[in-house]
């Protein structure tokens, strides 16, 4: 009877294997950044940056609060550390002036409408809430794209089940109308979609 | 040569008649499906639907074939909870039936929808005012009871029956069918309601609207009526049709005919209670939203005949027929009348679904027609050709007749 | 659907409908579940085989499960509704002890020839097979005249091993006849001794759990001579044989196979009805 | 027992993963993932993301030249807006306009340079470069110069309007014996025929309804197209209650539907209801006294003097021939009059002697007068105010078979020109015409060279005003996208073969970019010291005195401004002629009015019903605009639908036909099929035709004119009869 | 007949019928702000996709000297039982309390189209066909508005493109959320005779709150109870009477079945 069991089990075990653990890698697929850039040197005492002094947002949505390279070009003109990626920046952007293709790790989908303005200004909800320690992070990870929505990692949650221990484990639209529940936003679709 | 695995004591053609039979069909099969892939891969514009006639051919014969698939539950209601035992003759045949009605009607419903990939949606995020989250739950719940009633009879198979887990997990499910069939009673009596009551809520369409009783408009009661009504005729005709093609006595001819005479005092009810609501309708609910009944019957080809065809002809007739000894005993005389019955059903669903969208709603619409495409009738041909193949196979490996073999003496 | 979903709608019908349909799920559920846990139960306690009797017992025709008492006149048209275990028939005293009153020779163990291969001193089962007891306890299992007649030529037996035991109304041995092959019923408890074979009249011999006088399911002479009759007409209807019935009446001796007699019938459903094998 | 073993365990094996796979997220994750894929499908496009700005142009896709304002997203228009004008004061863009930025993607877009050959098989085409294409025609064009015996070369301009225009009059007067041609009907035809009516004749003319009270319009689509509709609207916007328009029309077109009255005409005889008007105000002495002793011959009453023509033309007999009822004519006649001021209008394609005849009312009422609508304005400076140029002919006056190469200027999105007018023109054996436009040719179009040049919106295209202003204006299109390849203009193009063909002697401006052409422009403007600048971006109007330089004004000019001159100081008060000024002009114009006397409309028993053709998507089938407009043509019926017959619902119920019914016309020519629609707006005794059926049932091909409103003319009207088609 | 006040600080939209020229300007503008791809060559004006769609409505016989006038029919908003909200089984389309716009969800629609037949003014309109546009034209997208997908419904939102850009620019000049923003939709914007206004009766936009309330308005088929939000105005007796179904002459008389 226990080979009956065995190979039950064997199934069993088999299956949770390849859901759990080799689906999850299967599923994203992993985009490099083009450079390095480490947010922690910026924000630590010795540059004393804020997020806004490179992250401006302007009334109209649409436009993306990723630096473009006059901000970079600012400061960088020429190399300023010793970092290996610093040199790149310089050698290969900044002297062609060619801008850095960066992957945006929370790239909003083209039917959600979500205004920084009204979230930072107004509602005074700071960067952490959704982004997490991305501001105080060393390296940039890969962004890791799931192949089937098209939707990167960041969004749809970095634990495959969708569990969310910390607030921007997941960005998806249960924590958004939480967040709204929370606070007596309205929750109706035109407030968020487009 | 696939004797084993005919029940004992049944005849049945030879293998080779009826891989002949099968093949036919699976060729009309593959027909229909390539109709039916074309709809899914190019997109519902094979079909000839449009803005106006969102539904067409596929609405109005699911809602047909679920009324004539409503003998499932109304055969396991006379016969588990009724206790009118006569028809464990017909049980059988009438499960399989309702399974091959209901499971071909949500298929046809996979592809009609637009974006078949999200149908969870409606289970997710259920609006419970709307009639057609309504209807997807129970034709889902009640798709799920008749696949567990047909168990029973799948594992009564002569070859299954020799493996003991099957046997043990039979005859328990025997057991517990009364229970399943009450629910499917509670089911089919929802979704049957609110399949009429999809057309009834519609104060948008003056045509299909109807005042109700609570949230229900007065066409889920008849819908349900209907079926009802229908429950009994269809697998009567099914049976003499399948006794015709199989040249056996099937069933004893009692049990026809009591079926025909529960149809006829359902289809009397019906009939009465349809008068009733389409003269309430007449002079009450459709003038107060200001659309003169008239209009809806001055096109060309939908005339009053409709109406009188729909209560009277395929209605009132049936019913009499069928109520009266003589006719129901004339065994020609019966199909008959279970035809018309059918017929007057079909009539009504192409009534509630086809001419509701012709007519006009704002004063200066044209009244417009509509033609189904070769690609939306292969579909249903698909769903047509499948029955066909469910039954063959049950007929031939299952006993869904038990009186078939006390009826025919055993000689070839 | 579930209130963790974040448009979940808080109001009356909204709760009363998804209340109403996980009601239904969860009867249905409870009842799958409930008939694969007696499944099982039944499964493991070794049922299958009174189980896979009464399965068979109510595929049989209706003819075929017509009451010893209505054979005797005394209850007309009854069926059994006990599985042929007139042991524990609630109703069997009543109509026993009726039938004693009024016919009492029909119990009497006579010996000599009873027409038609009934031989008195043997007892008798509705799955046509008959018993008889030995001198050393052990008993003798044979199969009656009426299933030969109807097995056709040259039939091979799978008897079962000797050591095996055999319970009352489960299948003891097949028969192979031709292309088709039928399942006999063991008409008592028992635990084989040897395998016998045709030649030598009897098939299997066997130590019965119980005497064969306290069997009370098995027929004796006069009642086994009317059951025979009943098996006859039973026939007749399936396959219209003529001439059987006939010589039924003035006790002449009936045609020796009745395959001969229709060779077109479907003799392999005959059997399996005949042999309570459906 | 092993193969029993097996099939259980793979029977166990299974249920366990089973089991194992609903355990895990894979299930539930791919569903959710699959309905989000269903939104993300990659044939989807996806929104591109950058700042919103707004940048002014104007558009050239007909003479109005409506100022945009069109909003972008990174250097790339998404959607076009029409933009304040205080010269034409309307801020709106026709439903082609609004889409104008969609051509430069247009599907049949070209971008290299085409060389069709006839095969036996159809027209075969082989892609060469631009240069290669210019040398064969050069070659040809020098063949010609040596040669003049083998033909003519002619170019045709489709809108001869502007400065581009000058520059081709200007090349083409170096190459020996040339032709400028240009269509037969074009804008300003109604304003030049004033010329002859007046004293000056050197003097434009434009229309200011902006106190305008009563506007008499004989059949003109006042409401879509261009010429004089954005006057019109404008007034209709701002001025609704007081601005009372009188709408003539043979059925009841769009523009009759919104008009305060719509006067149901027979069609055809627009000229005798414009006579009887005149005979009434001229009885009853309405005519404005000022403009009255101006006009010349108001008091002669010799035969063939104007007299003489409005005697012929009592209200009755009017009433007869058009079918209006009298006391309708003495009323209008009344409120036409008394009204002030007034203006009567006719269409561009209107027969002469109708336009004739409106402004013979015009005179009468004053229009022309001191506070009438008719200004005098000042043409635009020009910057080669004398060189010499060839003088453009019509394409009805060019010798049949006389053309050896023709160069067609399609820049222009409405090419009206009807390609069997123009096949007509070329030699009949070996003739070459080249086509230099942004798309192929369309069907039935045969053209043996394709040149492309830049799509609308695409380069720096001066862009005048329209004819009918009150004062002549100029602005730029500038271009909308950065990164405008290289691509050309029709006139580079002439320019380098006439050049290459060795034709060109010297002309300074010859090797000038498009940018320093609209420089001079801009400088002669500049010189002139007049007129007033109009930024869209904050809707104000300073004088040109204030601009430092030239250059200044370019740039300007160049960020969407707008140069209006100012108006003239005198109206006009020269004196009228109404029966024009030359004595064969007044012959003409009386002859044509006896002609109509004895000309009636009557149509016979067996064909009862009149034809009147209606261009159904015209604006589609004709000109390129873009897909987007399948909404209007496609998508719904607004438009008259080409497989339909439009019945007033009496004529239907008349000829026992109801509506989606299947029917055969017929006519004397023919017959074709069509659907039935009843519409209350077709005049009762006839049937409303799209120009497509026209052709099975006319014994000539219509006269095809494209102006939005789907304004036909044919020579002469068709009658039919209707039955129900056997189905 | 119960008529449920349309709270003022809800989007009304105000259509002069005698002003309508049939240009389509409008029909135009919308597609291109909404991201409408052009027609599918095989597309009939059965089975397009025109959110505004302009209708030329005949008198039929008792016309008083004005025999056919055009109809703009965009979504009517409907603000009582709004019949496609009341019946879509997954909750794709949605009434926004504040703004009153009935927002159709493209990204949860199931393509069951329900909700057309339930539309008594056939203001919802089938993707039959995969949205395409012609190659390159697809970068003229708006990006305020998210393209869809075949085998979904859609319909007017009332421009929600330009509701939310406004709402935006409010918020950045700290207007209250609560107050309704004032924004024109796309074919009020490009319509030549000014025919269509919009605004809220709160903040009376184009004097909007009045028009509503004059003697000339009207609604399409007011006796459903659907009180749709689009009011049209028209000096013609006959064109009020055509659109709230009241015949001339009643023909009240019932019919017997």
């Amino acid at each position: 009877m226990n080979s009956g069991r065995l190979s039950f089990l064997a199934g069993l075990v088999g299956m949770l294997l390849i859901g759990w653990v080799f689906f999850p890698s299967l599923l994203y697929q992993k985009e490099p950044q083009p450079l390095q850039f480490s947010h922690a040197v910026h924000t630590g005492e010795a540059v004393g940056m804020t997020c806004d002094n490179c992250h401006t947002f302007t009334a109209d949505v649409r436009s993306m609060a990723i630096p473009r390279l006059s901000n970079c070009k600012e400061c960088h003109s020429e190399v300023l550390g010793e970092s290996e990626a610093e040199k790149r920046l310089v050698d290969e952007f900044v002297a062609h002036d060619r801008e850095i293709p960066w992957r945006t790790y929370s790239r909003q989908p083209d039917n959600v409408y979500f205004s920084h303005i009204q979230h930072v200004q107004i509602a005074e909800i700071e960067c952490e809430r959704c982004h997490g320690s991305h501001g105080k992070s060393e390296t940039l990870t890969d962004r890791q794209i799931n192949r089937i929505s098209g939707y990167s990692r960041n969004i749809e949650g970095q634990i495959i089940p969708g569990l969310r221990f910390k607030a921007w484990d997941r960005m998806k639209m249960d924590d958004c109308s939480d967040c709204h529940d929370e606070r007596g936003a309205s929750n109706s679709c035109l407030k968020c979609h487009k | 040569m696939d004797s084993k695995f005919i029940t004992r004591g049944l005849e049945r053609t030879s293998l080779r008649n009826f891989s002949v039979w099968v093949l036919f069909w699976v060729v009309v099969l593959g027909f229909g499906l390539y109709g039916a892939y074309l709809c899914l891969a190019e997109g519902l514009n094979q079909t000839n639907m449009d803005n106006r006639f969102v539904f067409g051919l596929w609405i109005f014969l699911d809602l047909a074939i679920i009324a004539f698939g409503a003998g499932a539950f109304f055969t396991g209601l006379l016969l588990y909870i009724l206790k009118r035992s006569e028809f464990t003759a017909v049980i059988n045949s009438a499960v399989v039936i309702g399974l091959i009605c209901y499971s071909g009607a949500v298929a046809v419903l996979a592809i009609d929808v637009g974006q078949p990939l999200r149908a969870w949606f409606t289970f997710w995020h259920p609006n419970a005012h709307s009639m057609l989250t309504e209807v997807t739950f129970c034709i889902s719940c009640y798709l799920v009871v008749l696949a567990v009633e047909y168990m029973p009879i799948l594992l009564k198979n002569r070859k299954l029956k020799e493996r003991p887990s099957l046997l043990v997990f039979q005859h328990n499910l025997h057991k517990v069918i009364p229970v399943l069939a009450a629910i499917g009673v509670f089911l089919s009596f929802f979704h049957q309601g609110s399949l009429g009551g999809l057309y009834g809520v519609l104060k948008g369409r003056p045509f299909a609207f109807r005042e109700g009783f609570g949230i229900w408009p007065s066409t889920f009661f008849l819908f349900v009526l209907s079926a009802a009504a229908i429950g009994p005729s269809f697998p009567l005709l099914t049976t003499s049709l399948v006794s015709k093609i199989s040249r056996k006595k099937l069933v004893k001819p009692e049990v026809l005919q009591s079926l025909g005479r529960i149809s006829g005092w359902l289809l009397l009810a019906y009939v009465l209670f349809k008068s009733v609501d389409t003269l309430v309708w007449i002079n009450r609910t459709s003038p107060s939203l200001l659309f003169s009944p008239y209009e809806y019957y001055n096109q060309e080809s939908f005339g009053t005949w409709i109406l009188f065809a729909e209560i009277v002809v395929f209605g009132l007739v049936p019913a009499l027929m069928l109520l009266t000894r003589k006719i129901r005993e004339h065994r020609g005389w019966l199909i008959t009348a279970g035809l018309l019955a059918c017929a007057g059903i079909a009539v009504n669903r192409f009534v509630m679904t086809i001419q509701t969208l012709a007519l006009p709603t704002l004063p200066f619409d044209p009244f417009l027609s509509y033609i189904p495409s070769w690609q939306e009738i292969a579909t249903f041909i698909a769903v047509i050709a499948y029955g066909v193949l469910l039954y063959s196979f049950s007929f031939r490996y299952l006993t869904l007749f038990p009186q078939e073999r006390d009826l025919n003496s055993l000689t070839r | 659907m579930f209130p963790f979903v974040y448009d979940f709608r808080w109001e009356a019908t909204s709760l009363i409908f998804l209340g109403v349909f996980f009601a239904v799920i969860t009867t249905l559920m409870m009842m799958v579940a409930t008939v694969t846990v007696r499944s099982v139960k039944d499964l493991r306690t070794r049922k299958i085989g009174t189980l896979r009797w009464h399965e068979t017992f109510e595929d049989l025709p209706a003819g075929a499960r017509s009451c010893r008492f209505a054979m005797s006149g005394f209850a007309p048209g009854r069926s059994c509704d006990n599985f042929f275990e007139c042991g524990t028939c609630a109703v069997y005293p009543r109509f026993r002890s009726l039938e004693e009153r009024h016919r009492p020779e029909d119990h009497e163990s006579r010996s000599g020839h009873g027409g038609f291969g009934i031989d008195e001193k043997r007892y008798y089962h509705r799955g046509h097979t008959w018993l008889q007891e030995e001198e050393d306890g052990t008993c003798v299992i044979g199969l009656d005249d009426f299933a030969a007649r109807l097995l056709g030529p040259n039939p091979t037996y799978q008897l079962p091993p000797a050591g095996s035991t055999l319970k009352q109304h489960q299948p003891a041995f097949t028969i192979q006849t031709g292309e088709s092959s039928v399942r006999v019923v063991s008409p008592i408890d028992g635990e084989v001794l040897e395998a016998g074979d045709s030649t030598r009249g009897w098939l299997l011999r066997i130590r019965p759990s119980t005497q064969l006088p306290h069997a009370r399911h098995l027929f004796r002479a006069g009642e086994a001579r009317r059951w025979f009759q009943a098996e006859l007409e039973r026939l007749n209807r399936l396959v219209e044989i003529p001439g059987v019935g006939a010589t039924l009446a003035d006790g002449g001796t009936p045609v020796d196979s009745f395959r001969e007699t229709r060779p077109d019938a479907n003799w392999d459903g005959i059997l399996g009805v005949m042999m309570l094998d459906v | 027992m092993s193969s029993a073993l097996s099939r259980r365990n793979i029977l166990k094996l299974a249920g366990g993963s089973a089991l194992g796979f609903l355990l895990s997220p894979m299930p539930w994750k791919m569903l959710d993932d699959i309905s989000i894929w269903t939104q993300n499908w990659s044939w989807i496009p996806k929104l591109r993301r950058g700042p919103v700005t707004h940048k002014y142009t104007s558009c050239t896709l007909c003479p109005n030249a409506c100022r945009v304002n069109a909003r972008m997203i990174s250097e790339t228009p998404v959607s076009l807006w029409g933009a304040p004008d205080p010269c034409v004061g309307h801020s709106y863009l026709c439903s082609v306009g609004l889409a104008g930025h969609h051509l430069a993607y247009h599907p049949s877009r070209v971008r290299n340079a085409h060389r069709f050959t006839a095969t036996e098989n159809g027209i075969s085409s082989e892609q060469l470069s631009v240069e290669d294409a210019i040398a064969h025609i050069a070659k040809i064009l020098h063949n010609i110069h040596v040669r003049p015996e083998e033909g003519e070369f002619a170019l045709f301009d489709c809108r001869p309007h502007g400065m581009v225009s000058d520059i081709q009059q200007i090349f083409l007067s170096h190459v020996l014996g040339a032709r400028y041609i240009v269509p037969d009907h074009h804008e300003g035809r109604f304003m030049r025929a004033l010329m002859e009516m007046t004293e000056d004749p050197g003097q434009s003319y434009g229309l200011d309804f902006s106190r305008t009270r009563t506007l008499l319009s004989f059949g003109v689509s006042l409401f879509e197209g261009w010429g004089i509709s954005p006057l019109v609207v404008e007034q209709f916007r701002s001025r609704r209650e007081e601005f009372n328009i009188i709408q003539i029309d043979h059925h009841q077109s769009s523009s009759s539907i919104v008009a305060d009255t719509h006067i149901a005409i027979k069609p055809g005889t627009e000229m005798a209801l414009a006579l009887g008007l005149a005979h009434v105000i001229v009885g009853e002495r309405l005519y404005d006294p000022a403009s009255a002793a101006r006009a010349v011959d108001l008091k002669r009453n010799k035969p063939f003097s104007f007299m003489d023509l409005t005697r012929r033309f009592p209200p009755g007999r009017v009433a007869s021939v058009t079918g209006i009822p009298e006391d309708v004519i003495v009323r209008t006649a009344r409120e036409f009059a008394s009204n002030r001021p007034a203006t009567a209008i006719a269409d561009d394609f209107a027969p002469a002697e109708l336009i004739h005849s409106v402004w013979i009312l015009n005179h009468l009422v004053g229009a022309t007068g001191k506070n009438g609508s008719v200004v005098q304005k000042r043409p635009l400076p020009q910057p080669w105010k004398g060189a010499h140029r060839t003088p453009p002919t019509r394409l009805r006056n060019v010798p049949d078979h006389s053309l050896r190469l023709l160069m067609i200027d399609a820049s222009a999105a409405d090419t009206t020109v009807s390609w069997p007018d123009l096949r007509r023109k070329m030699r009949a054996e070996n003739a070459t015409i080249v086509l230099c436009s942004p798309y192929r040719p369309k069907r039935g179009e045969s053209v043996d060279y394709l040149i492309p040049i830049h799509a609308p919106y695409e380069t720096v295209r001066a862009n005048p005003s329209g004819e009918y202003v009150a004062t002549s204006a100029f602005q730029i299109s500038t271009p909308l996208w950065s990164k405008s390849e290289e691509g050309c203009e029709t006139w580079q193009i002439l320019q380098r073969v006439v050049s290459a063909s060795g034709a060109m002697t010297k002309e300074e401006f010859a090797q000038l970019e498009p940018e320093e052409l609209l420089r001079l422009q801009c400088d002669a403007i500049f010189n002139s010291k007049r007129g007033t600048i109009h930024h869209p971006n904050n809707d104000e109007t300073i004088p040109l005195g204030s601009v430092l330089s030239s250059g200044d004004f370019y740039a300007t000019l160049m960020e969407g401004a707008a140069w209006s001159d100012d108006g003239v100081a005198t109206s006009t008060n020269g004196r009228l002629f109404l029966m024009g000024k030359s004595t064969s002009s007044a012959q003409r114009f009386a002859e044509s009015v006896l002609a109509f006397d004895n000309a009636g409309i009557d149509s016979n028993p067996s064909f009862p019903l009149l034809v009147v053709p209606v261009g159904e998507d015209v604006a589609a089938r004709f000109g390129h605009v873009s897909p987007i407009l399948s909404k209007i043509y496609q998508e719904s019926d607004l438009k008259p639908r080409s497989r339909f017959a439009y019945l007033h619902h009496e004529t239907a119920r008349r000829f026992k036909l109801a509506a989606e019914q299947r029917v055969i016309i017929h006519s004397p020519h023919g017959a074709t099929e069509a659907i039935v629609r009843c519409d209350s707006s077709v005049r009762p005794d006839t049937v409303q035709l799209s120009v497509s059926q026209l052709d099975a049932i006319s014994p000539t091909r219509p006269r095809i004119i494209n102006s939005y409103g789907g304004r036909v003319y044919t020579d002469q009207p068709i009658f039919v009869r209707i039955e129900r088609a056997r189905s | 007949m119960k008529s449920i006040e349309i709270s003022p600080s809800q989007y009304v939209m105000v259509i002069d019928a005698d002003r309508c020229t049939g240009c389509g300007a409008c029909m135009v503008a919308c597609a291109i702000e909404n991201n409408v791809a052009p027609a599918h060559p095989d597309a009939t004006d059965r089975t397009g996709v025109t959110w505004m769609k302009v209708v030329k409505v005949s008198s039929g016989n008792n016309g008083d000297g004005k025999p056919a006038c055009y109809l703009p029919l965009p979504c009517q908003q409907c603000a009582a039982e709004t019949p496609c909200v009341t019946v879509c089984p997954q909750n794709a389309v949605e009434v926004d309390q504040q703004t009153g716009i009935v927002f159709q969800m493209s990204q949860r629609c199931l393509g069951c189209r329900y909700c057309m037949a339930a539309c008594p003014y056939h203001a919802r309109y089938f993707n039959w066909w995969d949205p395409e546009w012609p190659e390159g034209m697809e970068q003229t997208l708006n990006p305020d508005v998210a393209p869809r997908m075949r085998g979904v419904v859609e319909k007017c939102n009332f421009c929600h493109g330009r509701y939310q850009a406004a709402r935006a620019s409010a918020a950045e000049h700290g207007q209250a959320s609560s107050d309704p923003v004032t924004y024109e939709p796309a074919c009020a914007q490009a319509c030549p005779t000014r025919a269509i206004k919009f605004g809220t009766p709160a903040n009376n936009e184009q004097g909007v709150g009045d028009l509503v309330h004059s003697s000339s308005a009207f609604r399409l088929l007011p006796r459903l109870g659907t009180e749709p939000r689009v009011y049209y105005l028209s000096k013609h007796k006959w064109i009020r009477q055509m659109a709230q179904m009241e015949k001339e002459t009643s023909t009240g008389e019932e019919v017997h079945g």
